[in-house]
């Protein structure tokens, strides 16, 4: 019972850090470029989840100045600010790496990591 | 994508969306919103015009010498901001210490520096994520330069 | 007004980058005009807050103005001082040869691109090593790999797309991995800023150890990764042999130092010498470093082309610095410094001089070099330099920072690192000294054997030889930087 | 107009010049040697007449006169590329003018020297600042340096005509002389090692001065023995300095002898580093390969000064840093006995080794290489018997520097001679050649004094220190260790291995039947028997007046040393050249000598050979070499896809005794295609793997 208590309160954390497996799991075990990327993006959401959960107060408000009520217990704003920028951050690598995929797409004719690593095989024996 | 109803309903919507981006980066320092959120409003509009009338009419719209003046002049406009901090108090993008006014929620023009950095980074965000979008898909259609 | 330097430095290189799209549209020589001048401009202001932090003392500049719980937060000690006038140092001599070397890698339309990208490039190194917050950090890391790659991709080649994106997929789990420590280290002490973080981390070290272990296996290898220490350093190989020759220098010479620099604040000023010894990191890191001293040195015997091969030799010279980093003792840490200057400069004097083979005889076959050192006499002499001084030979700096690290070694007791070292040793010089034999004792039936005089254009020249000699003076006045090293080692360990 | 071609002819005349630089040189020699022995009263008759005092102290503080020394070679071998890039003789005479001027300025560092404890400091310099120090072993080293040099480099100008890249040829062997004189010169091991790694790199230049394959593969041998010669001695340095803090050469016993085992593996690594460079016993295989296929004068340098710099390096380093600061009797010897016993044994080994191989060689040069090997044995001997008898230990040290001088005259004089038979026959083969006397009298002149010089015949100069080592060793079995009476015998039959190859080589090359080829040569007289004629000279002058040498130098140089004085007065001192003991030791030897050549040429003993599996190179190496063999192999075999053409071209070099080195790289190559990809394909799963692991164990270690 204590153990599902930890777990249930501990849930967002938890959830954060199996993202990121999840996320790793696609980059290790994927050969497919674009599900590379899929992967990182799980990761990065994982990282940035957990980032934001740290900031979370039990019962705390939105960080926006309330001026009806006094409830001055507000919500750690500066992680979700941090994360924002994270978010620029992961959004730009992605672009970028669609973009290279696509260039390899047009050089090599797959997106297939293998393949791609048995096409430089060739040309560096043939060297 | 030449469908008459999507491009009736994007033409009547872009707008909306247009000034609800606006209206976003203008508020970002009383309440929730900025430059960022806003700028990426802004920036979908336009994503949006590029799927549904195609990359080439989106260009003559947005060009590549636009999007360029556009994304500098977003990061030098941030910059100058900043040196000013420097000028008044003694560091970079000071704003509260440079006595401005702290920000009261309601009242739009209250924040000293803000509301002008936001400015910078909503136009730098909205050029760059069409930037970015266009990029792809002109790879994607032309192939390397 | 030194206080404002870094930021302004900042600043500035930053407004160059964007601002080269506009000059770019005047004329590529009116770019190449402002960016040299810019450079020299952040140069003598280095070189001005250098002598201040040297007289004054260390000081810290709040952006903004906010107070460094919040708010962001540069260091500008006698270690970031330093380190930032050595990056400005060689990417002002790098940039002066990228001026024509560019025009043999790069398409004419990227020129400009290309400048943008070394401008960020320098700003991002800058940053990381000004700033004093974990995130930020990140940040800048994240500009710096961005750029990075793009600027290895920036040849439009086949391997160019495949290497810059094994490089940044790895390079984003690495960074990943740092943000997931950064968030460990803020959950338990509720601060970003480095100094306050330290502290905390002291006090709650006993409360949440597993907290600040994980978060610190987690920093500890997202850096690693971007640093190319040893078990990560697949991208490095690929990456750095494809970039345009001046971006290889670049790429081996600061850049993966820089994430050095953001290793040792992360297990020195933010860890603590304490706790990594109680976890026993030390002794892994040692194990890294001299298994990476012996394998980078393998693969780099095996290798068939120059620049990759330089690749590997760079994974062994950071085995070097590791080593330094993991004796945790004051005369490993000065001779990890001292290594990471030396070899900055070791390692871009090889590769210009491998980027001027390149751009004049097209060559980077290893097998090919006989008789080159009679046509171009001047940047083969440059690479012997270069190369001796990767063996260790004395009278270059690669001696100095071997013998320091033999000292250090000595200090603490571990005989048998010195046996891997002089291992090492060996083994760099069977690599390069053949090449520095066929390009010169050995004749070329095809080629003239008279000594002629080098063709390279001037502002190619110019760097190599400057870097020839600085490695010759660094190796024969040691002091000069040694004072400053031991400053920021003191500054490190205290 | 007809003025200027005359003058022009002049200044050409190599001839002349060298004539006129030598009897420069045997005048200033000759007036120097005077003023120290005091010949003819010369000393007496200067002392009065001139105030040599204020002129020595004049000269005692200019304190950068070794910078200057160091410096001018340097000068000589970047301005002769200036100079002459066409006029050969110019240019020759500027680099042997820059040479003299060497001597002249070396002879000025003689107050300097008889004064202990001269030191000159360029600070900051490697960040320890480089020290210079001159005494009276360091001059002796420097005026035979300077002096062979100085010859060899009047006999190179002939020689050189013959050879490509003479330009390239003397700046090397400049720097090269730069770098031995600062080696000899240096007050610490830092500017030592600075200078013996810059003669390493230097002199590669010169061994592989042929550009042939064989050069090269030799080259190879030379510069990664000399780079781990190297790396040893930066090991023991940084092992000294960690715990004693100072790398100076000053005695460093008191600290030392508290260490333990760390003191051994200190002079262990120095003996092995310096041992290199001397050819001793077990890592002498870079020296008969690297010295025949070097110009003949370079080998004659690398044979004569080059592998002294080694065993002076030995000298230096233990009779420094082991020996006490003062004379004392006690325990404190004890570090050098232990040591001393080893050097012996592998002074011993050498000498063996070197005599053995070189009986059976037809390559007259690498007869003589050999030859080097072995004479540095006796050398490598008496630094062990000084090492071992402690304080009593004079004896072994007056040989072996008595032996440096002998050698290094002999040595390069023979090397000399085999150049000029190169030159005139083009042959290097001492069984084709035969006869020769009638066509080279005066080159088989020469030979016959050089080579009676090193099989030690009274009245030339091998005999004096052979029979000092004699004693040397005698006195050590006499005071030591039981085991040195067959040392003892050793020591005699191979100075008659020596004498029986010098009677081959003479037999086979000079005498005997004059090979067709050869029928209508003509007998010449060229420069370069000139400095020929002194080295003979010098050989002879030695022989008949030993005592010049020793009085005047060794004796004052033993005096700086922490010996037992009483002991140098009695033995050293009193030394009686000359008597029926030696001589009759000396006929003996001699008779034994001339047994085994005439057994060897009635038996044709001289073709054995050893079976190859006997060879050094071959019991070390092969099995790695079968070791990495197998490994290619066994990564060839895994499911990567190979090019058949590589692997044919594996399995090629595979048959063919290539070498440890190449083997390596080669190895390294096949692992690296086999496993490159392999590992950069699984990038992420090796992230995962790591990370996995570090926090599995840190999280057990919390």
């Amino acid at each position: 019972m204590e153990v599902l208590k930890q777990i249930i309160e501990n849930i967002n954390y938890i959830g954060a850090l199996a993202l990121f497996v999840i996320g790793l799991y696609t980059v290790v075990t994927h050969s497919n470029l674009i599900k590379r990327i899929i992967g990182i993006n799980i990761m990065g959401t994982g990282v940035f989840y957990f980032f934001v959960s740290i900031g979370n107060v039990v019962g705390g408000n939105p960080p926006i100045v309330d001026l009806d009520n006094g409830n001055l217990i507000y919500i750690n704003p500066l992680p979700s600010g941090l994360i924002l920028t994270g978010i620029v951050v992961v959004v730009s690598i992605t672009v970028y790496s669609l973009s290279l995929v696509v260039r390899i797409y047009e050089t090599y004719g797959t997106i297939d990591q293998d393949e791609i690593a048995k096409i430089i095989d060739q040309e560096t024996f043939d060297d | 994508m030449d469908d008459i109803i999507l491009r009736t309903i994007s033409r009547l919507i872009i707008p909306f969306i247009e000034i609800y981006g606006v209206f976003i980066i203008l508020h970002g320092h009383v309440s929730p919103g900025g430059g960022f959120s806003g700028g990426a409003i802004l920036g979908t509009s336009l994503i949006l015009y590029t799927l549904v009338f195609g990359v080439e009419k989106a260009q003559k719209k947005f060009s590549h010498k636009v999007s360029d003046i556009a994304e500098s002049g977003g990061i030098l406009w941030f910059i100058l901001i900043g040196l000013v901090g420097i000028f008044v108090t003694g560091y970079f993008l000071t704003n509260i210490n440079a006595g401005f006014p702290i920000g009261e929620p309601g009242l739009l023009l209250s924040a000293g520096m803000i509301p002008l950095l936001m400015i910078g980074i909503g136009i730098k965000v909205a050029s760059t994520m069409i930037t970015l979008f266009h990029t792809v898909i002109e790879e994607a259609h032309h192939g390397s330069a | 007004m030194i206080e404002q330097l870094p930021i302004l430095n900042l600043v500035l290189l930053l407004t160059t980058a964007l601002m080269i799209p506009f000059t770019q549209k005047i004329s590529f020589k009116t770019t190449k005009l402002v960016g040299f001048t810019v450079l020299l401009t952040v140069l003598v202001s280095t070189l001005f807050i250098l002598l201040h932090v040297q007289s004054e003392g260390a000081f810290y500049y709040h952006l903004g103005g906010y107070p460094s719980t919040i708010g962001i937060e540069f260091y500008v000690s006698i270690l970031s001082a330093f380190f930032t006038l050595f990056v400005i140092a060689l990417g002002t001599l790098i940039y002066v040869y990228s001026t024509r070397d560019i025009e043999h890698d790069v398409y004419a339309q990227d020129y400009g691109r290309y400048y943008t990208l070394l401008f960020i490039l320098l700003f991002s190194m800058l940053g990381i090593v000004y700033t004093n917050d974990l995130f930020n950090t990140y940040v800048f890391m994240e500009i710096l790999s961005i750029t990075t790659c793009s600027i290895i991709s920036i040849k439009r080649s086949k391997k160019n797309y495949t290497a810059a994106f094994r490089y940044l997929m790895l390079n984003e789990v690495g960074s990943l991995s740092y943000l997931f420590g950064v968030a460990l280290i803020y959950m338990v002490t509720g601060y970003l800023n480095i100094d306050l973080a330290a502290e905390s981390i002291q006090q709650v070290w006993h409360l949440y150890p597993a907290n600040i272990v994980i978060a610190l296996g987690f920093m500890i290898i997202g850096v690693s990764i971007k640093a190319a220490i040893f078990p990560f350093h697949i991208w490095l190989p690929d990456a750095h042999s494809t970039a345009p020759s001046a971006s290889s220098a670049l790429l081996s010479s600061i850049v993966v130092k820089v994430y050095i620099i953001i290793m040792i604040k992360v297990l020195l000023r933010l860890i603590g010498i304490d706790i990594l010894e109680a976890l026993n990191i030390p002794v892994f890191l040692t194990i890294i470093a001299a298994s990476g001293m012996l394998i980078g040195s393998i693969f780099a015997l095996g290798q068939k082309d120059l620049k990759r091969m330089l690749g590997y030799s760079s994974i062994a010279q950071i085995g070097y610095i590791v080593l330094g980093i993991s004796l945790m003792s004051s005369l490993g840490l000065t001779a990890a410094l001292f290594h990471i200057v030396s070899h900055g400069m070791m390692k871009a004097a090889l590769f210009l001089s491998a980027g001027a083979f390149i751009f004049l005889r097209n060559q980077r076959a290893i097998n090919g070099f006989n008789g080159l050192g009679y046509q171009m006499p001047i940047s083969m002499a440059v690479f012997s330099i270069a190369g001796l001084g990767m063996i260790g030979i004395p009278g270059t700096s690669g001696f100095i920072s071997k013998f320091n690290l033999g000292v250090a070694i000595l200090d603490a007791n571990q005989w048998f690192l010195l046996v891997i070292l002089i291992m090492s040793g060996v083994l760099n010089a069977m690599y390069y000294l053949p090449i520095m034999i066929n390009a010169f004792l050995k004749d070329n039936p095809e080629k003239n054997r008279v000594m002629q005089f080098e063709k390279l254009p001037k502002v190619m020249l110019v760097p190599i030889v400057v870097l020839g000699l600085m490695i010759v003076l660094v190796g024969l006045f040691p002091n000069s930087i040694m004072s400053y090293i031991e400053a920021a080692v003191a500054m490190l360990l205290a | 107009m007809k003025n200027r071609d005359y003058f022009r002819r002049s200044i050409e005349s190599y001839n002349f010049q060298s004539i006129v630089l030598v009897s420069m040189l045997v005048a200033m020699l000759g007036f120097f040697f005077a003023y120290i022995i005091n010949g003819f009263g010369f000393k007496t008759w200067l002392d009065s007449s001139v105030n040599l005092a204020t002129i020595f102290f004049f000269i005692y503080r200019q304190r950068w006169l070794p910078l200057l020394i160091i410096g001018l070679p340097v000068v000589g071998g970047i301005g002769q590329f200036v100079i002459g890039r066409n006029i050969c003789s110019v240019r020759d005479t500027w680099v042997i003018v820059t040479t003299f001027l060497t001597i002249l300025f070396i002879l000025f560092l003689y107050p300097l020297a008889i004064v202990e404890g001269f030191y000159f400091e360029v600070p900051y310099l490697l960040g320890f600042g480089l020290t210079f120090s001159i005494d009276m072993v360091g001059f002796i080293m420097l005026l035979i340096t300077s002096i062979l040099w100085f010859l060899v480099m009047l006999y190179s100008h002939e020689y050189m005509k013959h050879e490509r890249h003479c330009n390239r040829f003397l700046f090397f062997m400049a720097m090269t002389y730069s770098a031995v004189l600062g080696t000899i010169m240096s007050g610490d091991l830092l500017t030592m090692f600075l200078f013996f790694e810059m003669m390493t790199f230097a002199s590669y230049v010169l061994v592989t001065h042929g550009q042939k394959d064989e050069s090269y593969s030799a080259g190879y041998n030379y510069i990664f023995m000399g780079l781990i010669g190297g790396f040893a001695i930066l090991a023991a340095m940084i092992l000294l300095f960690v715990h004693v803090g100072d790398v100076r050469f000053q005695s460093a016993i008191a600290v030392l002898s508290t260490l333990g085992s760390v003191r051994y593996w200190i002079i262990g690594l120095l003996i092995f580093g310096f041992g290199i460079k001397a050819g001793m016993a077990p890592v002498h295989v870079w020296l008969p390969r690297a010295h025949p296929v070097a110009p003949t004068p370079a080998s004659a340098l690398l044979s004569g000064i080059m592998i002294k710099v080694g065993a002076f390096g030995m000298i230096r380093v233990a009779t420094s840093y082991f020996f006490p600061e003062t004379f004392v009797i006690g325990t404190i010897w004890e570090t050098m006995e232990t040591i001393g016993f080893v050097v012996i044994w592998l002074g011993i080994i050498t000498m063996a080794v070197g005599v053995f191989l070189a009986l059976q060689q037809s390559h007259i040069k690498r007869m003589l290489a050999y030859h080097s090997v072995s004479q540095m044995g006796y050398i490598v001997l008496g630094i062990g018997v000084a090492l071992y008898l402690g304080y009593k230990g004079a004896m072994g040290y007056t040989g072996a520097m008595y032996h440096i001088i002998n050698h290094a005259l002999f040595k390069s004089l023979l090397f000399m001679v085999a150049g000029v038979i190169y030159l005139r026959t083009r042959e290097n083969d001492m069984y084709k050649l035969g006869g020769l006397w009638r066509k080279l009298p005066i080159t088989a002149v020469i030979c016959l004094i050089a080579a009676l010089g090193i099989s030690g015949i009274p009245l030339f100069n091998g005999f004096i220190s052979k029979s000092i080592l004699h004693h040397g060793i005698v006195e050590a079995y006499e005071y030591g260790h039981r085991s040195f009476y067959y040392a003892e015998w050793v020591f005699n039959v191979i100075s008659a291995g020596t004498v029986c190859s010098f009677i081959k080589l003479f037999s086979y090359t000079f005498l005997g039947k004059l090979p067709e080829q050869y029928k209508d040569m003509k007998s010449q007289f060229m420069s370069l028997h000139i400095p020929m004629f002194v080295i003979a000279g010098l050989i002879i002058l030695i022989g008949v007046f030993p005592r010049f040498i020793l009085d005047g130098f060794i004796v004052p140089a033993l005096c700086c040393t922490t010996y037992d004085p009483n002991f140098i007065q009695t033995y050293v001192v009193g030394l009686a050249f000359f008597t029926s003991e030696d001589l009759l030791s000396m006929l003996f030897v001699v008779v034994l000598g001339y047994a085994i050549f005439y057994a060897g040429k009635r038996w044709h003993l001289f073709h054995l050979h050893l079976p190859h599996w006997l060879r050094l190179e071959y019991m070390i190496f092969y099995p790695i070499n079968r070791l990495m063999r197998l490994a290619c192999r066994f990564m060839y075999g895994g499911q990567c896809r190979i090019n058949p053409l590589m692997m044919s071209r594996i399995d090629l070099d595979a048959k063919n005794d290539v070498g440890f080195l190449e083997r390596f790289t080669l190895t390294a190559s096949v692992f690296n295609r086999r496993y490159e990809n392999l590992i950069i394909k699984s990038d992420a799963l090796i992230y995962t793997l790591i990370l996995t692991g570090i926090l599995g164990y840190l999280l057990l270690r919390i």
